[in-house]
C-alpha cells in the first residue's frame, strides 16, 4: 500500500526522531540539524496538502483508511477538512521555529530534546487528524509524555511538579472522554450494527438527549481543560512557567488548540443536540476566563505566568466564538486559534529570548530594555501588538468576528467580551512598559545583547504571518468555510436521521454495494 | 444414623477453631498446627459429603488433601527452621522487617 | 451408638482443637493436634470412610505430627511469644470476625446437609478408593506426584547450608 | 480616482523604508524622506480634490467609492477595503497631509540632535498613513482599522523617549483610555453589523432608515463613546494632557491637529446615523459643551505651557462636538480645519520655546521670550488669537458659527444649556490663553540667565505657513466669501435644520467679539508684568484639574490592580488551585494511610483475609 | 482387573514438555559444572518454546475423566504463561550468579510453577484446580525464600507460606461445599447443581469461598496484604516471576470457573467480584502513590493491575474475557520487564530498591532507561504501548456490557490509572532528571553506595524482547486481540 500524504505527514517527525537516536549524542550539531529539516520537511508535506486543499468542500479530504485492531472496531481513518487544516497548518510552522528558536537555550540532553519535539510533532499531527475515535485518543494522550518531559526536563526550578500536574490534570480529564468514547461505540454498535470507533461513521448516530448530556460532558471536560476553560486552567500557569522555551510555545501554540479542536471536531459530529443546550454555560465561562485571565495577568510578577495567563483570556475569546455557534463565531474561533498560537508563541519565544541572556523571568529584573535591544523592541511591540489584537496584525479579524458571532446570540456576550479587548491592552502594555522601558535596570546590562541574526530568523515566520494574516486572512478564511457551514448544518436538524450526506461524508469512491447500503441508512 | 448436619457442624467449627489459632498465636509453628487444623476439618466435610452423596470422590480428595499437608509440612518446618536459624525466634511478630 | 461414639469424638476433637490454639508449649498443642487427628479417624469410621481414617491415622499423626514434634525438639520446645503482643486488638478483633464466619459457615453447612442413605457394600474400601485414584483421578495423582517432588526439592533448597557470609541482610 | 489609493501608498512607503533600512540611511535623509513623502500625499491629495470637484459640480454631494480588494468575510459578514472619497474625506486628507507635511518639515529641525530620527519619522509616516486609511476608509471596519493604528502609533509616538517613565507611562495611559472608547466604538460596530448585515459606510448611511429609534440611539451613544475616547471628551479626556510627554511636534500634529479630532470626523461621517437618533445628539451637544467648559476651566490653572494647550486641545474638541450635537456636522468639520491651523501653530510655537529653552516648558520658570524669539512670539499670539475667538482670525468664524448654530438648536428645542456654556468658555478661553501668552513671552524672564535662541529657518517656515493659515483660514467659512468649505461639505445633513430657526446672527456676533475681547483683556489684565493670581480654592481644584484624574486612579485604577491581585492570589492559587492540589494531596494521604495498614505483621494480614472473606460471604447472606 | 483408563497425554503435552524439562535442569544441575550453567538457561528456553509451538498442534478437547481441558482458554493462558516464564528464566541467571544463588533448583521451580500456572488454565475439576494452584504456589514459596539466609527473603517466603497455605483451607473449604452441593467437584456438573440446589447459602459460600482462594493468588484487596511483603523480600526475578505467573494462573482460573463455567451463577459472584474489583483497584494505586522502593511500588502496581483484569471477569462478556487474556500478555511483557529493569542495577552489592537509586540511568545506559520508561507508559496504560490497548480492552468491554456496575468499574478503572500515572512516571522521571549536584549515580547512590551496572546480555535480550512486545501489542495489537478471540468465543 503506497504511503499517503497524510500518513507521511504525521509519521515523518517521527522517523526523523528514530533517525536522531541513531545519531551519537555527542553530535549536538547533527542532531539539531536533523531535527529542524525534519520539521521542515514535515512543513513542506503540510504545505503540499494545504496546496492540493479543496477549498469548496466540506467533506474530509485526503482520506486514508486501514484495518488496525479489527477485534475491537478501531481503524486506523485519517482525513483532513477545515478544522484540521489550519491548525496542521499551524502545528507544522511552530515546531521548527521552536526548534529552531531552542538552538542556543538548549544545551543539555539535546539529543532527549529533539526526540521528545519531534515525537510531540508527531503526536499533536496525529491529534488533528485522526478520525478514529481510539487513534484520536491515542494521538491526545501521546502528546502528554513528551510534552511532560519537556516540561520535567529542561524546566525551571518548580519543573516536576509542574510537570505531573500538567500530566496528572489533564489526563485525569481525557480518560473520561475515553469513557465517553466507549459509550459512543457501544450506543453505535447497537444502533448501527457495526462496531467502529470511525467518527464519520457514528456521525450517523442518534443519540438520545439524556446519553448526549452526559457524553458530551465528558467529552468536554477532556476538551476544557486542555484548553483551559476558567476554572479547569491552574495547570496551565505552572506548566507554561516551568516549561521551557520551546515547551511554552508549543504548548500554548499549538497544545491549548487540541482542546478548542475537540470542541468543533467532535461537538457538531457526535453531540449537536448538547453542544446547542450547552453553548450558554460554555460562553458565560468563556466569558468569565475572558476577564479573569486578564484580570489575573494583570497582577502577574512573572512575565511568563503572565502570559498564560494572558491565554486563559485569549482562548476565552475561542471557546466564545465555538459557543456562538454561527458562522462568524465559528470562523473566528479557528482563525484565532491559529492567531493565539502565532502571538503567544512569539510572546514566549520572546521570554525565552530575554531568560537566555539574563536567567530571570521575574518583570521587576527588567526595565529599559528596549533601548539596549532596539531590534529585538520592534519584534516584541509587534507580537504584543498582535496579541493586543491590533487591526492590521491577525489578532484583530478573528477576535471581530468572534465579537460579532457573540453578538449575534447575544449582545451580552459580546459587551463582556469586549472588556478583555481593553484589559489585554492593560496588561500587555503594563508588562511591556515595565521591561522595556524606563531607566535599565538588569543586574548586567552587558548580558542584554541585541538578537542574533539566528534569533530574527526564528522570529521572521511569526512576524510576517502577523502581518499577513491580518491585512488578508482570506485564505485561511476560505479554507475553513466549507468544513464550518456543514458543521453548523448538523447543528441546525438535531434529529440526525438524514444528515446531509457532503458533510458526513467519509469515502469518496467506496465501492458501490456498500455506498447503495450507507446511503440507505442515512 | 447421625446426620450429616452434625459431621458439618465439627467441621466448621473445627475451621474456625483452627483459623483463630493462625490469628491469635504469634508462634509460627502453633500457627501452622492452626492451619493443618483448617485443612482436616476440610477433610471431615469431604468426607462428610461423600457419605451424603454415597460418591467416593469425596474421600480421594481428602488423599489429595493429605499429599498436598505432607509437602506444605516439609516447606513450612524447612521455612520455620532456617528462619529461627537466623533470629533464634519462631514469633512471627518479630518478622516485620518488609511493610508499608 | 453412633451418635455416642461421633459426640465422643466431637468433644475429643473440639477439645483438642482448643488445646491446639491454646496451648502454652507447642508440644502441648502438638499432642492435641494428634487427638484431634485420631478423633477425626474415628469420625471417618462413622461416615464409612475406613481406608480414608486409616490413612489419616498413619499419615497425619504417624509422620505429620512426629515430623511437628521433631521441629519442636529441634527449636528447644520454646513457646516463642514474646510477653507483650504487639497487636493488641488482634484477638478481639480475630474473635468477632471468626464468630460471624463461623454462623456463615454453619448455615452453608446446613444448607448444604442432606438425609443419609445406607452406603452400599463395599463403600469407602481401600479397593474402591484406590480404583477410583487410579483411574478417574489418574491426572490428579501424578499431580500430587509432583507436589511430593516439589516438597523434597524444598527441602533440598531450604535445608542447604548457607555459603559463608551469604548470610547478611541484603 | 483610484489613484486616491496612492495616497495611502506614499506614507506606506516612507514608513517601511525608513523602519526597515533607517538606521543605515545618514543622519538627514529619514527626516526629509518622510517629509516628501507626506508632500507627496498632500499633492495626491490635492490632485484628487482637483478631479472630485471636476466629477461633482459645486454643491452636488457626492461620494465615489474606491473598492480596493475583498479583505475577509465568513458567512454573510463580507469586509472590503475600500475607500471613499468624498467632500468630507478630501478635507480631512487635506488637513492631515497638508498639516502634517508642514509637521513633518518642523521636526526635521526640532529633532535634529535626536539620535533615533528614522524610528521618530517611520511612527510619523505610519501615522499619516493610518490617519489617511481613517478618514478615507469606505467600510467601517477599515475607518476602525486606522482608528486603532493611529491609537497605536499615538502610544509609540507619546512614549518616544521610553526611558522616562512618564512618557511610557502617557503613551500606555493614551492606548489603554483609547481602547476603552474603542471597545464601545467596536460593540456599535457589531450593533450595526447585526442590524443592518453591513458595515460599508454608503451602504450604513442609507440603511439608517431600516433601524429602530432605540437601535439607532444605542449605536449611535457607543459610537459615540469610541468618539470621546479618541477625541478626549469627558469622561474619556485624560490621556491627552499626559500625551504631552511625546515629542513637541507629535503634539502639534496627533494631539491637536489631526488624530484628536477623529471622534468628530467618525460623527460627521455617520451624520446620517446620528440625525436619526436625536437623543444621542442631545447628549453629544451636552458632553461636547461640557467638555469644553471643563477643560477651558482646567486650562486656566495649569503651569506647564503644552498642558494648557492641550486642555484647550480638548475644549475646542468639545466645541467641534457641540457643532455635531447642534446639527450642524459641516461647522464643525470647519472648525476642526481652522483649529488644526492654529492649534498645530501653537504647539510649534510651543515647540519652538522648549527648542529655545531646552526643554523648559513651564510658564511660571518662562517670561520674557518675546524678545529673543521674535518669529515664535509672533506665532504664538497669531494662534492665541485665532484660539481666543478674536476676529479676523480663522477661529472666530468657526467658534462663532458653532454658537450660532448651538443658538439656533436652543431656539428649536428651548435647550440654551450648551450655547450658554459655549459662550462662556469661549471667555475662558480667551482668559487662559492670555494668561499663557503673558507668561511665557512677556514680562521679564523668570531665571535669568541661559540665552534663548530663535528656531532654525525649518521650523520657523511651518511655523509661519500655519500662521497665515490661522488668520486667513476663517476665510473657508467666511459669509462674505459664500462659506466655500461648508458648501463643499454640503454633503453633511443638518445645516438646513439649524439655518431653520434664523437666529439673529448679527447680535449672536457681535456677542461672540465681546466675549473674545473682555476675555483677553481679563487675560492680559490679571497676568501682565507675570503676576498670577491662584485664584483662591478655586484655583486649587482646577489646577487639580477638578481632581478626576486622582479620582479615576483611586476609584478605577488602583481597586482594578488590587482587585487582578485578589484573584490572583486568594482566588486563583488559594482556592482554584487550592482545590487542585488539594485533591492531590488528599490522594497522597489516603495512600499513606492505606501504606500504614500494611504492618508487616502476618498475623494482621491473615485477619484482613478473614474479614474480606466475612465481608464477602456476608454480603451474600444479608442479601 | 481394573480397566486401563485412557490416558490422552496428547492433551498434556505441553505440561509435560515444561516439566520434563524442569526434572532435566534439576538433574543435569548435579553434574553441569557451574561456568557452564547457561546449558541449563537454554534447555529451559527450549523446552518453553517447544511447549509453545507444540500447544498449537494439539488439537481441543476433554480427557482425564473430564478433568482436564484444552480448548481456547487453555491454549491461550498456557503460551501466556509460558512466555512470562522464558522471560523469568532470562532475567534470571545474571542476577543469581551476583547473589551465589546460582543451582538448578531455581529454574526447576520456575518450570514446575509455570506447570502449575498451566494445569490452573486446564482444570475442569475443582480437585485438580486445587492440586494445579499448590504445585504453581508451592514452589513460589520456596521462590520467595530462595535468598535465604537472607532474613527479608526468609520472611517473604514464610509470610508467603502461612498466608498461602491459609487462604488455601479457604479455598478447599469452598471446594467442600461446593462437592456437597453437587455431588462431585467436575466444573460444569457444579454449574448446574448449584443452580438447582435448593440452598442459595451453600453453594454461594462455597463460590465466595473460591472467590477468596483465587483472589490471594492474584492479590485482590483485602486478600493482598502478602504481595508487597513477598515482592520486596524475595529476590529480584523471583518476585518477577511471580508476580507474572501467579496473576496468570489466578485469572485464567477466574475466567475459567467464573464466567465460562459458573455464568449461570453469576448472580452470586458479580456483585463480589465487583466490589472486589473496585477496591483492589482503589487500593492498589493509592498504596503505591507512597512508596520510595521500587520493589513494592511493583508490587502495589500489580494488585491495581488484579484490580483492572477483574474488570473484565465481572464484566464476563466475550469481549471482556478476551480482554482478560490479552492483558495478561501485556502484563507479562511489561511486568516482567519493569522488574528486569532492576536486575541489571546493583547498589553497593545488594539489590537496587529504591525507586531513586534510578536516578540519572538516562545519561548511564540510555537504552536501559528507555526500555524502562516503556514499560512505566505501558503499565501506565498510555498509548502507544501495549498497557494502552490491553486497559481499552478490559475497560471497552465493561462500558459495553451496558450495565451501570460495568461503567462504573470503568470509570473506577480509568480514573485510578490517572493515579497510577503519577507514580510510574515519577520513576521514568527520575531516569531523566538532572542529578541533583550532591550525588553523583556513577560513583555513589545514596547511602554513599555505587549503583552499579551490570551489563548482561540475557537480562538485555529480555528486555528487549518485552520491550519490542509492549510496543508492538501496542501498535499493531490486531494479532494479540484476533489470538485471544478463541477466548471470548467460549461463551459465544
Amino acid at each position: 500500500m503506497p504511503i499517503g500524504l497524510l500518513t507521511l505527514l504525521i509519521f515523518l517527525p517521527a522517523a526523523g526522531a528514530a533517525l536522531v537516536a541513531l545519531i551519537p549524542r555527542e553530535r549536538e550539531a547533527a542532531i539539531r540539524w536533523t531535527g529542524l529539516i525534519t520539521s521542515l520537511l514535515t512543513l513542506a508535506v503540510a504545505a503540499r496538502v494545504f496546496g492540493a486543499f479543496d477549498a469548496a468542500s466540506g467533506a474530509f479530504q485526503f482520506l486514508e483508511r486501514a484495518a488496525w485492531v479489527p477485534a475491537l472496531g478501531m481503524g486506523y481513518t485519517i482525513g483532513i477538512d477545515g478544522f484540521s487544516l489550519l491548525l496542521v497548518g499551524l502545528t507544522v510552522v511552530i515546531f521548527p521555529v521552536a526548534l529552531y528558536g531552542s538552538w542556543e537555550s538548549i544545551t543539555e540532553r539535546v539529543k532527549a530534546f529533539t526526540i521528545a519535539m519531534l515525537g510531540l510533532e508527531t503526536a499533536v499531527l496525529g491529534t488533528f487528524l485522526s478520525l478514529d475515535l481510539i487513534l484520536f485518543y491515542v494521538f491526545w494522550e501521546a502528546v502528554l509524555i513528551p510534552m511532560a518531559f519537556l516540561i520535567g526536563l529542561w524546566g525551571g526550578p518548580n519543573r516536576r511538579y509542574a510537570a505531573i500536574k500538567f500530566f496528572v490534570y489533564t489526563m485525569a480529564a481525557s480518560v473520561l472522554m475515553l469513557v465517553a468514547i466507549f459509550a459512543v461505540h457501544a450506543i453505535g454498535a447497537a444502533q448501527l450494527g457495526e462496531r467502529t470507533f470511525d467518527l464519520t461513521r457514528l456521525a450517523d448516530l442518534r443519540l438520545a438527549s439524556v446519553a448526549q448530556a452526559w457524553l458530551f460532558a465528558a467529552f468536554a471536560l477532556a476538551f476544557a481543560v486542555k484548553v483551559p476553560v476558567w476554572p479547569l486552567h491552574t495547570w496551565l500557569p505552572d506548566a507554561h512557567t516551568e516549561a521551557p522555551t520551546a515547551g511554552s510555545v508549543i504548548l500554548a501554540a499549538v497544545l491549548l488548540k487540541m482542546g478548542t479542536y475537540g470542541f468543533v471536531r467532535v461537538g457538531p459530529a457526535l453531540f449537536p443536540e448538547a453542544l446547542v443546550a450547552s453553548a450558554p454555560i460554555i460562553a458565560g465561562l468563556a466569558i468569565v476566563g475572558i476577564l479573569y485571565g486578564a484580570a489575573v495577568s494583570w497582577a502577574q510578577t512573572d512575565l511568563k505566568r503572565l502570559i498564560a495567563f494572558s491565554s486563559v483570556s485569549h482562548l476565552g475569546f475561542v471557546m466564545l466564538g465555538i459557543a456562538s455557534l454561527n458562522e462568524q463565531g465559528l470562523q473566528g474561533s479557528l482563525l484565532q486559534m491559529v492567531n493565539h498560537g502565532i502571538s503567544t508563541g512569539g510572546l514566549f519565544l520572546i521570554v525565552g529570548l530575554l531568560y537566555d541572556r539574563t536567567h530571570t523571568r521575574m518583570i521587576a529584573d527588567y526595565g529599559g530594555v528596549a533601548a539596549q535591544m532596539p531590534r529585538f523592541a520592534a519584534v516584541f511591540t509587534i507580537v504584543m501588538l498582535s496579541s493586543v489584537a491590533l487591526p492590521g496584525t491577525n489578532g484583530f479579524v478573528g477576535e471581530f468576528l468572534i465579537l460579532v458571532g457573540a453578538f449575534r446570540q447575544s449582545p451580552w456576550w459580546a459587551a463582556l467580551a469586549v472588556g478583555g479587548v481593553i484589559l489585554s491592552a492593560v496588561y500587555l502594555l503594563w508588562a511591556y512598559q515595565q521591561v522595556m522601558h524606563g531607566p535599565l535596570v538588569a543586574k548586567q546590562p552587558e548580558r542584554l545583547t541585541e538578537m542574533t541574526s539566528r534569533e530574527v530568523l526564528v522570529f521572521a515566520p511569526l512576524v510576517a504571518l502577523i502581518f499577513a494574516v491580518g491585512v488578508y486572512p482570506k485564505p485561511l478564511l476560505d479554507r475553513s468555510a466549507a468544513t464550518v457551514q456543514a458543521a453548523l448544518q448538523r447543528l441546525e436538524r438535531p434529529a440526525m436521521v438524514q444528515a446531509p450526506a457532503a458533510a458526513v461524508r467519509s469515502h469518496p469512491d467506496p465501492p458501490a454495494p456498500a455506498d447503495d447500503v450507507e446511503a440507505g441508512r442515512r | 444414623m447421625v446426620p450429616s448436619w452434625a459431621f458439618l457442624a465439627l467441621s466448621a467449627v473445627l475451621f474456625t477453631v483452627g483459623a483463630l489459632g493462625v490469628l491469635v498465636r504469634r508462634n509460627a509453628l502453633i500457627i501452622f498446627m492452626s492451619i493443618e487444623l483448617m485443612l482436616n476439618s476440610v477433610n471431615l466435610a469431604f468426607v462428610a459429603f461423600a457419605r451424603q452423596h454415597l460418591s467416593i470422590d469425596g474421600q480421594v480428595a481428602v488423599f489429595f488433601v493429605l499429599v498436598v499437608t505432607a509437602a506444605e509440612v516439609v516447606v513450612g518446618l524447612a521455612l520455620i527452621v532456617d528462619i529461627f536459624r537466623a533470629r533464634e525466634t519462631v514469633d512471627i511478630d518479630d518478622v516485620d522487617l518488609l511493610r508499608g | 451408638m453412633e451418635w455416642v461414639v461421633f459426640l465422643a469424638a466431637a468433644v475429643l476433637a473440639v477439645g483438642g482443637s482448643i488445646g491446639v490454639v491454646a496451648a502454652r508449649q507447642p508440644v502441648h498443642s502438638a499432642v492435641s493436634l494428634l487427638v484431634v487427628l485420631v478423633a477425626l479417624a474415628v469420625t471417618y469410621l462413622v461416615l464409612a470412610a475406613q481406608f480414608i481414617a486409616a490413612l489419616q491415622v498413619i499419615i497425619y499423626a504417624g509422620a505429620i505430627v512426629v515430623l511437628f514434634l521433631f521441629v519442636i525438639m529441634l527449636l528447644h520446645a520454646r513457646s516463642g511469644e514474646g510477653l507483650i503482643t504487639k497487636l493488641p486488638r488482634q484477638s478481639a478483633a480475630a474473635a468477632i470476625f471468626a464468630a460471624l464466619y463461623l454462623a456463615v459457615l454453619l448455615l452453608a453447612a446446613f444448607g448444604a446437609a442432606a438425609p443419609l442413605r445406607t452406603p452400599p457394600e463395599g463403600f469407602g474400601t481401600a479397593q474402591q478408593v484406590g480404583e477410583l485414584l487410579f483411574v478417574t483421578y489418574l491426572l490428579p495423582f501424578q499431580m500430587a506426584g509432583v507436589i511430593l517432588l516439589i516438597g523434597i526439592v524444598a527441602a533440598v533448597v531450604l535445608g542447604r547450608r548457607s555459603p559463608p557470609g551469604a548470610d547478611e541482610e541484603r | 480616482m483610484d489613484a486616491a489609493a496612492l495616497l495611502l501608498v506614499w506614507p506606506l512607503l516612507g514608513w517601511l523604508i525608513n523602519g526597515l533600512l533607517g538606521r543605515r540611511l545618514p543622519a538627514g535623509a529619514p527626516g526629509v524622506l518622510a517629509s516628501v513623502a507626506i508632500g507627496a500625499s498632500f499633492v495626491t491629495a490635492l490632485l484628487l480634490l482637483g478631479h472630485y470637484r471636476a466629477l461633482a459640480p459645486a454643491g452636488a454631494a457626492r461620494s465615489v467609492p474606491v473598492p480596493l480588494f475583498t479583505w475577509f468575510g465568513a458567512g454573510d459578514l463580507a469586509v472590503d477595503a475600500g475607500l471613499l472619497v468624498d467632500a468630507l474625506s478630501l478635507v480631512m486628507a487635506l488637513v492631515v497631509t497638508g498639516v502634517g507635511f508642514l509637521i513633518h518639515v518642523y521636526s526635521i529641525g526640532y529633532m535634529a540632535h535626536d539620535p533615533h530620527p528614522a524610528r521618530y519619522f517611520a511612527y510619523l509616516n505610519l501615522f499619516i498613513f493610518a490617519m489617511l486609511l481613517l478618514v478615507t476608509a469606505g467600510n467601517l471596519l477599515v475607518l476602525f482599522v486606522g482608528w486603532e493604528l493611529v491609537g497605536v502609533c499615538s502610544y509609540l509616538l507619546i512614549g518616544f523617549w521610553f526611558q522616562r517613565p512618564a512618557a511610557a507611562s502617557a503613551g500606555r495611559k493614551a492606548f489603554v483610555v483609547n481602547r476603552i472608547g474603542d471597545a464601545a466604538f467596536l460593540l456599535g460596530l457589531l450593533l450595526l453589523f447585526t442590524s443592518l448585515g453591513t458595515l460599508d459606510i454608503l451602504e450604513v448611511r442609507g440603511g439608517v432608515d431600516q433601524l429602530g429609534a432605540g437601535t439607532a440611539t444605542v449605536a449611535a451613544l457607543l459610537l459615540f463613546a469610541g468618539a470621546t475616547g479618541k477625541s478626549a471628551q469627558l469622561p474619556l479626556h485624560v490621556w491627552l494632557p499626559d500625551a504631552m510627554e511625546g515629542p513637541t511636534p507629535v503634539s502639534a500634529l496627533i494631539h491637536a491637529a489631526t488624530m484628536v479630532t477623529a471622534g468628530v470626523f467618525l460623527v460627521a461621517r455617520l451624520d446620517r446615523l446620528f440625525l436619526a437618533a436625536p437623543v444621542a445628539l442631545g447628549v453629544i451637544a451636552l458632553v461636547g459643551a461640557l467638555t469644553a467648559f471643563y477643560a477651558a476651566t482646567v486650562a486656566l490653572r495649569q503651569h506647564d505651557l503644552k498642558r494648557v494647550l492641550a486642555y484647550s486641545t480638548i475644549s475646542q474638541l468639545g466645541y467641534m462636538f457641540v457643532a455635531m450635537g447642534v446639527l450642524a456636522p459641516a461647522v464643525g468639520i470647519f472648525h476642526l480645519v481652522t483649529h488644526a491651523f492654529f492649534k498645530a501653530l501653537l504647539f510649534l510655537a510651543a515647540g519652538s520655546v522648549m527648542h529655545a529653552t531646552h526643554d523648559v516648558i513651564d510658564i511660571r520658570r518662562l517670561g520674557g521670550l518675546a524678545r529673543p524669539l521674535r518669529w515664535t512670539t509672533g506665532g504664538f499670539v497669531v494662534g492665541g488669537l485665532a484660539l481666543a475667538g478674536v476676529p479676523p482670525f480663522a477661529g472666530f468664524f468657526s467658534k462663532d458659527l458653532i454658537l450660532e448654530a448651538a443658538f439656533a438648536q436652543g431656539m428649536t428645542t428651548g435647550n440654551y444649556v450648551p450655547y450658554a456654556l459655549g459662550l462662556l468658555t469661549a471667555f475662558v478661553t480667551a482668559v487662559y490663553i492670555a494668561r499663557a501668552a503673558a507668561l511665557t513671552f512677556f514680562g521679564r524672564p523668570a531665571e535669568p540667565g541661559g540665552h534663548p535662541h530663535e528656531a532654525p529657518p525649518v521650523m520657523l517656515v511651518p511655523m509661519g505657513l500655519l500662521a497665515a493659515l490661522s488668520v486667513g483660514g476663517g476665510a473657508l467659512g467666511a459669509h462674505a466669501l459664500g462659506e466655500p468649505l461648508l458648501h463643499f461639505l454640503n454633503g453633511l445633513l443638518g445645516i438646513a435644520g439649524a439655518e431653520a430657526a434664523h437666529p439673529p446672527a448679527a447680535l449672536l456676533l457681535a456677542v461672540s467679539v465681546a466675549v473674545a475681547l473682555a476675555g483677553v483683556a481679563t487675560g492680559w489684565t490679571l497676568h501682565r508684568a507675570r503676576r498670577d493670581p491662584g485664584l483662591g480654592p478655586v484655583g486649587a481644584v482646577l489646577e487639580q484639574r477638578w481632581y478626576v484624574d486622582a479620582l479615576y486612579d483611586r476609584v478605577i485604577v488602583v481597586p482594578g490592580h488590587m482587585l487582578g491581585r485578589w484573584l490572583a492570589g486568594p482566588v486563583d492559587l488559594d482556592v482554584i488551585d487550592g482545590v487542585v492540589n488539594g485533591v492531590g494531596r488528599a490522594f497522597g494521604a489516603l495512600g499513606a494511610s492505606v501504606r500504614r495498614l500494611q504492618t508487616g505483621y502476618a498475623r494482621q494480614y491473615a485477619l484482613a483475609v478473614l474479614i474480606g472473606t466475612v465481608i464477602i460471604l456476608g454480603l451474600w447472606v444479608l442479601r | 482387573m481394573i480397566p486401563l483408563p485412557p490416558v490422552p497425554l496428547r492433551l498434556l503435552a505441553p505440561e509435560i514438555i515444561v516439566f520434563g524439562t524442569g526434572l532435566a535442569v534439576l538433574l543435569a544441575d548435579l553434574w553441569i559444572p557451574p561456568a557452564r550453567r547457561g546449558l541449563l538457561v537454554a534447555g529451559c528456553l527450549i523446552g518453553l518454546g517447544a511447549a509453545a509451538a507444540v500447544g498449537f498442534w494439539i488439537p481441543d478437547g476433554i480427557g482425564f475423566s473430564g478433568m482436564y481441558l484444552r480448548d481456547g482458554l487453555t491454549l491461550v493462558g498456557q503460551n501466556i504463561a509460558v512466555t512470562a516464564a522464558a522471560l523469568g528464566v532470562l532475567i534470571a541467571p545474571e542476577y543469581l550468579r551476583r547473589t551465589g544463588l546460582d543451582r538448578g533448583e531455581y529454574y526447576f521451580l520456575v518450570l514446575v510453577a509455570t506447570v502449575g500456572a498451566m494445569l490452573m488454565a486446564a482444570s475442569r475439576d475443582l480437585i485438580m484446580l486445587f492440586l494445579s494452584l499448590e504445585i504453581l504456589s508451592i514452589p513460589l514459596y520456596i521462590l520467595a525464600a530462595f535468598a535465604r539466609p537472607n532474613v527479608r527473603s526468609q520472611e517473604a517466603g514464610i509470610k508467603y507460606f502461612l498466608l498461602g497455605s491459609f487462604s488455601s483451607g479457604f479455598f478447599l473449604y469452598g471446594v467442600a461445599l461446593l462437592y456437597g452441593v453437587a455431588g462431585t467437584t467436575r466444573l460444569p456438573e457444579i454449574a448446574a447443581a448449584a443452580a438447582a440446589h435448593p440452598s442459595v447459602v451453600a453453594p454461594a459460600t462455597g463460590v465466595g469461598l473460591l472467590v477468596i482462594g483465587l483472589g490471594f493468588k492474584a492479590a485482590l484487596v483485602p486478600f493482598h496484604t502478602w504481595a508487597p511483603d513477598v515482592y520486596d523480600g524475595a529476590p529480584f526475578p523471583a518476585a518477577a516471576f511471580m508476580s507474572v505467573v501467579a496473576k496468570i494462573g489466578a485469572f485464567v482460573a477466574l475466567v475459567r470457573v467464573f464466567p465460562v463455567t459458573l455464568g449461570a451463577l453469576a448472580g452470586q459472584w458479580t456483585l463480589i467480584l465487583g466490589v472486589l474489583a473496585a477496591v483492589t483497584m482503589i487500593v492498589g494505586n493509592l498504596a503505591a502513590l507512597v512508596q520510595t522502593s521500587y520493589k513494592r511500588l511493583l508490587a502495589y502496581s500489580s494488585i491495581a493491575h488484579a484490580g483492572y483484569l477483574l474488570v473484565g471477569v465481572v464484566t464476563a462478556t466475550p469481549a471482556a474475557i478476551s480482554a482478560v487474556a490479552a492483558y495478561l500478555a501485556v502484563y507479562a511483557a511489561m511486568g516482567t520487564g519493569a522488574f528486569a529493569v532492576a536486575i541489571a542495577l546493583d547498589r553497593g552489592g545488594k539489590e537496587a530498591d529504591r525507586i531513586e537509586d534510578y536516578t540519572g540511568l538516562a545519561t548511564r545506559s540510555p537504552l536501559l532507561a528507555a526500555a524502562t520508561g516503556l514499560f512505566m507508559v505501558s503499565l501506565a496504560g498510555l498509548p502507544p504501548t501495549g498497557g494502552f490497548v490491553a486497559k481499552v480492552g478490559i475497560f471497552l468491554a465493561a462500558v459495553e456490557s451496558g450495565t451501570p456496575s460495568g461503567l462504573a468499574l470503568a470509570l473506577i478503572g480509568v480514573l485510578t490509572s490517572v493515579i497510577s500515572v503519577y507514580y510510574y512516571l515519577r520513576v521514568a522521571y527520575i531516569m531523566w532528571a538532572p542529578v541533583p549536584s550532591t550525588l553523583t549515580p556513577a560513583a555513589a547512590g545514596p547511602n554513599g553506595l555505587a549503583v552499579r551496572l551490570h551489563a548482561s546480555p540475557l537480562v538485555n535480550a529480555a528486555l528487549l524482547l518485552a520491550a519490542l512486545a509492549v510496543v508492538h501489542m501496542g501498535v499493531f495489537p490486531a494479532r494479540l486481540t484476533a489470538f485471544v478471540q478463541q477466548v471470548g468465543a467460549l461463551l459465544r
